[in-house]
């Protein structure tokens, strides 16, 4: 108990700016930034400063960890030996500030994919390594939020490196990780009152959540669903962009694209999204998957039931960034219910 | 169309020139070439819509490796 | 730290044409630095993804075997960017690959067992690695007896020409050829008759009677196997071709006697990183490129049917 | 207003009893406050889904070169028109994604649509749980606040310039009290715009397409963006390259899909709605609007024989821009 007393620091809401002054010195830090009316994650320029009092970001900060465009190989002319990004990747420490807790559970499921036994994704690895966590207790969850019915919550703290709570005019900081620990221990300790003050807000915060949806037996069940009519039902209102994807922070589908100018060149990983119809068509002109609700099945499947399946979790959590930004408000927590009312009859079990 | 909304959006006036020709008209094409090429080195070279980025970071590394 | 997205530097090292319309070329490539070769393990039935900086990458079926030494070898249809990139190159030409990749046709679990290869088209690339593994002087007296049905539109689409030759000669294997002349435009039956191609009863292919020594034929290959009748018992069947080929073939093997857990297929689908990450080329939860491309009938019937 | 939706739900009832149309596209109450949602109606009781208000902002003739394969089997599709989805459908007929005959244009004069980013700036960062709506007046409400706005300083920029907010073609008209904008035609922001300096406007426009992140959703959402083969998605030859962190790309993939919406754009605003990351992109669209009526004089849309205006030549058409 004293240990954690200990770990439990606080800063002054409007001393925040000094504390990141003294950090961007020997680390790159990222945090939210308001835009017009929204905010979105990105890398502090000079005198940036973060704005805390959002909801969440409209990007996830997953691109952090896995860039939209990231070269893989750079060359020049033909190459005969090997090349590699690899050393370039900036060295230099990276701390993300403010990530809520439904984003950094995105990353640990991330991981699940990007570093397994069968091969790692390096870019993918070096980013992770190189980065602390700072998390941000969520206070006021949205409407759309349903991060409770994935093993997280608005006070989820798995993945931090160090967790902020917002009490008053304070931020009060607990170091979880020693690389978190060390970072904050120059800050003054939180007294009693603030940690009781702390533990209260976390106390209930789960009911805090005003959305949820019940995902138990929902991956086992959609196994059984793959030839279901409600695909084509589900699918009807999609548009077929990609900003479901492109916003969710646990898509990690990409391409690998070449690209060349005045014989410099370049492989880059860009995300990719399973809405495209080029995503799967093959060089032959055979498309496995020609109609929307065949890529809406996709998506749904890849999320509740394979990536279940191949790494024991579901690829969701609960950010309801897909729901906000659908220009037809598709809503997920819809089609999960739709699914769980689904009777199955014999004829869909094979 | 296509000039005018370019110029609208910042490009330099000029950088795109629209002609109707024949392939009759010999002597008109070589004006006009000749015309838009003064135009363009008085605009000098582009800037906008040039890949910018990537050519140059990769430039500034061979910068450096001649250097060495 | 080993990285699985920088390609391994290699050479083309002899490149020819594979079929008369020009379109299929053979490439041999040989490892750069001779230690890559060390470390390049495949077994037959995997794939690689053949990389040309600039263009991009394609995955392509290892033709060589793991029995031959010295090179890989890539049968290649030229149809898109990086394809008709490679059929652009000379001898000489350097490129990288990335692999091996994929799992392999189950080499173990066949010993002892007869084994049925049935191949269609420009397909045939694994198979042929198969084979040559399984007829190699080491190999040989692991695996029963050994048929081999291919077959092609016409006799010159039919990859490894000379090859065909050599193993239509020999003892420890039967090789039987089709090519569908008659359903194409090339001309009648008859002809093909001529330069060698026997028809069979095609309405009726379990009826035919194969006189011994005939080993060339006119028919589509589901049609052919349906006349051959390779013996289910203790045997594999390996079935490698075009969807519509796969298609006719199973039912055929089915009643053959063979289950499904001892036929195998061989997919494919788009691909981009070929170590399942990309996301693109699943068929259910499995991944073709990490999974695959070797999947038996048995675990095919619990995938979706979505490819 | 529930006039309105009761005369849709009438009209909508009737075709598909009549078995006149297979399908009615539509709007119905969406999961966020602030959203009516496509709905697709395929049987009698399901009209009573259908709903009107100041939240359907989707252009539905978007989903109909999805239906080409139900149209070839001759059945017909009714869709709920406002003035710029009915403008679209004509574009449509003039391009051939579909016959006039196998579509139902159910039209509704239209008020405009509410921006919702305007909205939600007003109590920023806060959420808007619920939105009603009141004759003129509109109330917000959230967690800590209430307010009450005039519909009219919220409406979409588009639909304020909108030139036809009374469909220019129907089969079956709800008819309501709409007047046409007083803001018709009158492209301030545009004027705004094109009055900076060069490089301003340069600095602006790149700036603004700098936070693209090629989701593609304006392109999708855009009813005259129907090509089976995006010049995006090309790989032989590639058009443009495919990053994100080279600018110029994300600069060109806009300019070359507004050009292509040249003369074919009834500035509907779908694009600028659906965009995740605010851009505007009526910034582009409407200058080529303005070029087309000041060049051509030609909107988008309105004859259903003629052509879109870059189709056809003319001898007198405007030489501006080319060499003398």
């Amino acid at each position: 108990m004293k240990d954690s007393l200990n770990n439990m620091k606080y800063i002054e809401k409007n001393k925040l700016v000094e504390l990141i002054k003294e950090l961007k010195k020997d680390y790159i830090l990222i945090a939210p930034v308001k835009l017009k009316n929204f905010v979105l994650f990105r890398e502090l320029k000079e005198n940036e400063e973060p704005y805390l009092d959002f909801l969440n970001s409209r990007n996830s900060p997953k691109e952090f960890f896995f860039p939209q465009t990231e070269n893989i190989v750079e060359f020049e002319g033909i190459i005969d030996k090997r090349v590699s990004k690899l050393e370039d990747i900036k060295n230099k420490k990276r701390i993300i500030l403010g990530m809520r807790p439904c984003d950094i559970k995105s990353i640990l499921i991330l991981d699940k994919l990007f570093i397994n036994e069968d091969y790692v994704d390096n870019y993918y690895k070096r980013l992770r390594d190189n980065t602390l966590i700072f998390g941000f207790g969520c206070n006021k969850p949205r409407t759309t939020c349903f991060c409770t019915s994935f093993e997280s919550g608005p006070f989820f703290k798995e993945g931090s490196d160090g967790f902020i709570t917002a009490i008053g005019d304070k931020f009060i900081i607990e170091g979880i990780t020693e690389g978190g620990k060390k970072l904050i221990e120059k800050l003054e300790n939180a007294d009693k009152d603030m940690v009781k003050a702390k533990g209260e807000i976390e106390k209930n915060a789960n009911d805090t959540v005003p959305s949820s949806v019940k995902v138990e037996k929902i991956p086992e069940k959609l196994r059984e669903m793959f030839e279901h009519p409600i695909w084509e039902e589900i699918s009807e209102r999609c548009l077929g962009c990609g900003v479901c994807t492109y916003l969710c922070p646990t898509c990690h589908c990409f391409d690998i694209q070449d690209e060349v100018i005045n014989e410099r060149g370049r492989r880059v990983k860009n995300w990719d999204s399973c809405m495209f119809p080029i995503f799967t068509l093959h060089g032959s002109g055979h498309q496995p998957r020609e109609f929307r609700y065949q890529r809406m099945r996709q998506r749904i499947m890849h999320k509740f039931n394979y990536y279940e399946e191949n790494f024991g979790v579901i690829a969701c959590c609960g950010c309801g960034r897909c729901i906000t930004q659908c220009p037809v408000n598709i809503d997920v927590r819809e089609i999960i219910s739709s699914i769980k009312n689904v009777k199955l009859t014999i004829s869909n079990e094979k | 169309m296509l000039k005018s909304l370019l110029e609208y959006l910042g490009l330099e006036k000029g950088r795109l020139q629209l002609a109707w020709l024949s392939s009759a008209e010999a002597e008109r094409f070589v004006k006009i070439a000749k015309e838009t090429i003064e135009l363009v080195r008085k605009l000098g070279p582009a800037k906008k819509l040039v890949k910018k980025k990537f050519a140059t970071e990769r430039h500034r590394k061979t910068q450096k490796n001649n250097e060495k | 730290m080993n990285n699985p997205y920088i390609p391994i530097p290699v050479k083309v090292d002899r490149i020819r044409f594979e079929t008369d319309d020009r379109l299929i070329k053979t490439f041999d490539l040989v490892f750069i630095d001779k230690e890559d070769e060390k470390t390049f393990k495949y077994f037959p039935g995997q794939f690689a993804e053949l990389s040309i900086l600039g263009k991009g990458e394609s995955p392509i079926g290892i033709a060589s075997s793991p029995t031959e030494q010295g090179f890989l070898k890539f049968t290649v249809m030229k149809v898109g960017v990086v394809t008709t990139a490679l059929h652009n190159f000379d001898e000489g030409a350097v490129m990288g690959i990335r692999g091996p990749l994929g799992n392999w046709y189950p080499i173990e679990e066949m010993k002892g067992k007869n084994v049925v290869i049935i191949g269609g088209g420009f397909a045939f690339t694994t198979l042929r690695s198969l084979l040559i593994y399984m007829l190699d002087k080491n190999n040989r007296k692991d695996y029963g007896n050994i048929t081999c049905i291919y077959g092609a539109r016409s006799p010159d689409l039919l990859c490894y020409r000379d090859e065909l030759e050599e193993w239509e000669k020999r003892k420890d294997m039967s090789l039987y050829q089709c090519i569908d002349w008659k359903f194409g435009s090339k001309g009648p039956i008859e002809e093909a008759a001529a330069t060698g191609w026997q028809p069979i009863n095609l309405k009726e292919p379990k009826n035919t009677k194969i006189k011994p020594g005939i080993k060339k034929f006119t028919a589509f290959v589901p049609q052919l196997v349906s006349a051959v009748k390779p013996t289910a018992k203790d045997a594999y069947a390996i079935v490698c071709g075009p969807p519509i080929m796969i298609k006719f073939t199973i039912p055929v093997l089915t009643e053959l006697g063979f289950p499904p857990e001892r036929i195998f297929n061989s997919l494919e689908n788009r691909m981009k990183c070929g170590i399942g990450k990309c996301g693109r080329c699943n068929i259910g939860p499995k991944y073709v490129c990490k999974d695959g491309p070797v999947f038996s009938l048995k675990e095919l019937e619990n995938l979706p049917k979505e490819y | 207003m529930e006039k309105i939706e009761k005369k849709i739900r009438e009209i909508a009832g009737k075709l598909l009893k009549d078995e006149k149309v297979k399908l009615v596209i539509g709007f119905e109450n969406g999961t966020l406050p602030m959203k009516a949602r496509p709905t697709f109606i395929k049987i009698q009781e399901n009209v009573e889904k259908l709903v009107w208000n100041s939240l359907c902002e989707n252009n539905l003739a978007v989903y109909i070169p999805f239906y080409r394969q139900l149209m070839d089997k001759g059945d017909k599709i009714g869709v709920i028109a406002k003035g710029c989805d009915a403008r679209s459908l004509v574009l449509h007929f003039q391009e051939n994604v579909a016959k006039r005959e196998q579509i139902v244009i159910i039209a509704i004069p239209c008020d405009g649509m509410l921006d919702r980013r305007k909205i939600e700036k007003e109590v920023f960062p806060n959420e808007i749980t619920e939105l009603s709506e009141n004759g003129d007046t509109i109330v917000i409400k959230g967690k800590e606040f209430e307010k009450t706005f005039k519909k009219t300083d919220f409406l979409c920029d588009d639909c304020n310039t909108c030139t036809h907010r009374k469909p220019v073609l129907y089969d079956e008209l709800v008819e309501s009290s709409t007047k046409e904008s007083e803001k018709s035609g009158d492209y301030g922001k545009i004027k705004e715009f094109e009055s900076k300096e060069q490089d301003k406007r340069w600095k602006l426009f790149t700036d603004e397409v700098s936070r693209c992140i090629r989701c593609y959703a304006c392109r999708n959402a855009c009813p005259s963006c129907y090509c089976k083969e995006c010049f995006v998605d090309c790989t032989n030859p590639q058009w443009i390259g495919t990053t994100i962190d080279e600018k110029t790309d994300l600069e060109l993939f806009q300019i070359i899909r507004t050009f292509h919406t040249a003369g074919r754009c009834v500035n509907c605003g779908s694009c600028t709605r659906a965009c995740p990351m605010d851009i505007d992109i009526s910034l582009l669209v409407n200058k080529l609007s303005i070029d087309a009526k000041r060049l051509f004089d030609y909107e988008t849309g309105l004859d259903i024989e003629g052509k879109p205006v870059l189709n056809k030549y003319s001898e007198d058409d405007s030489n501006e821009g080319f060499f003398e």
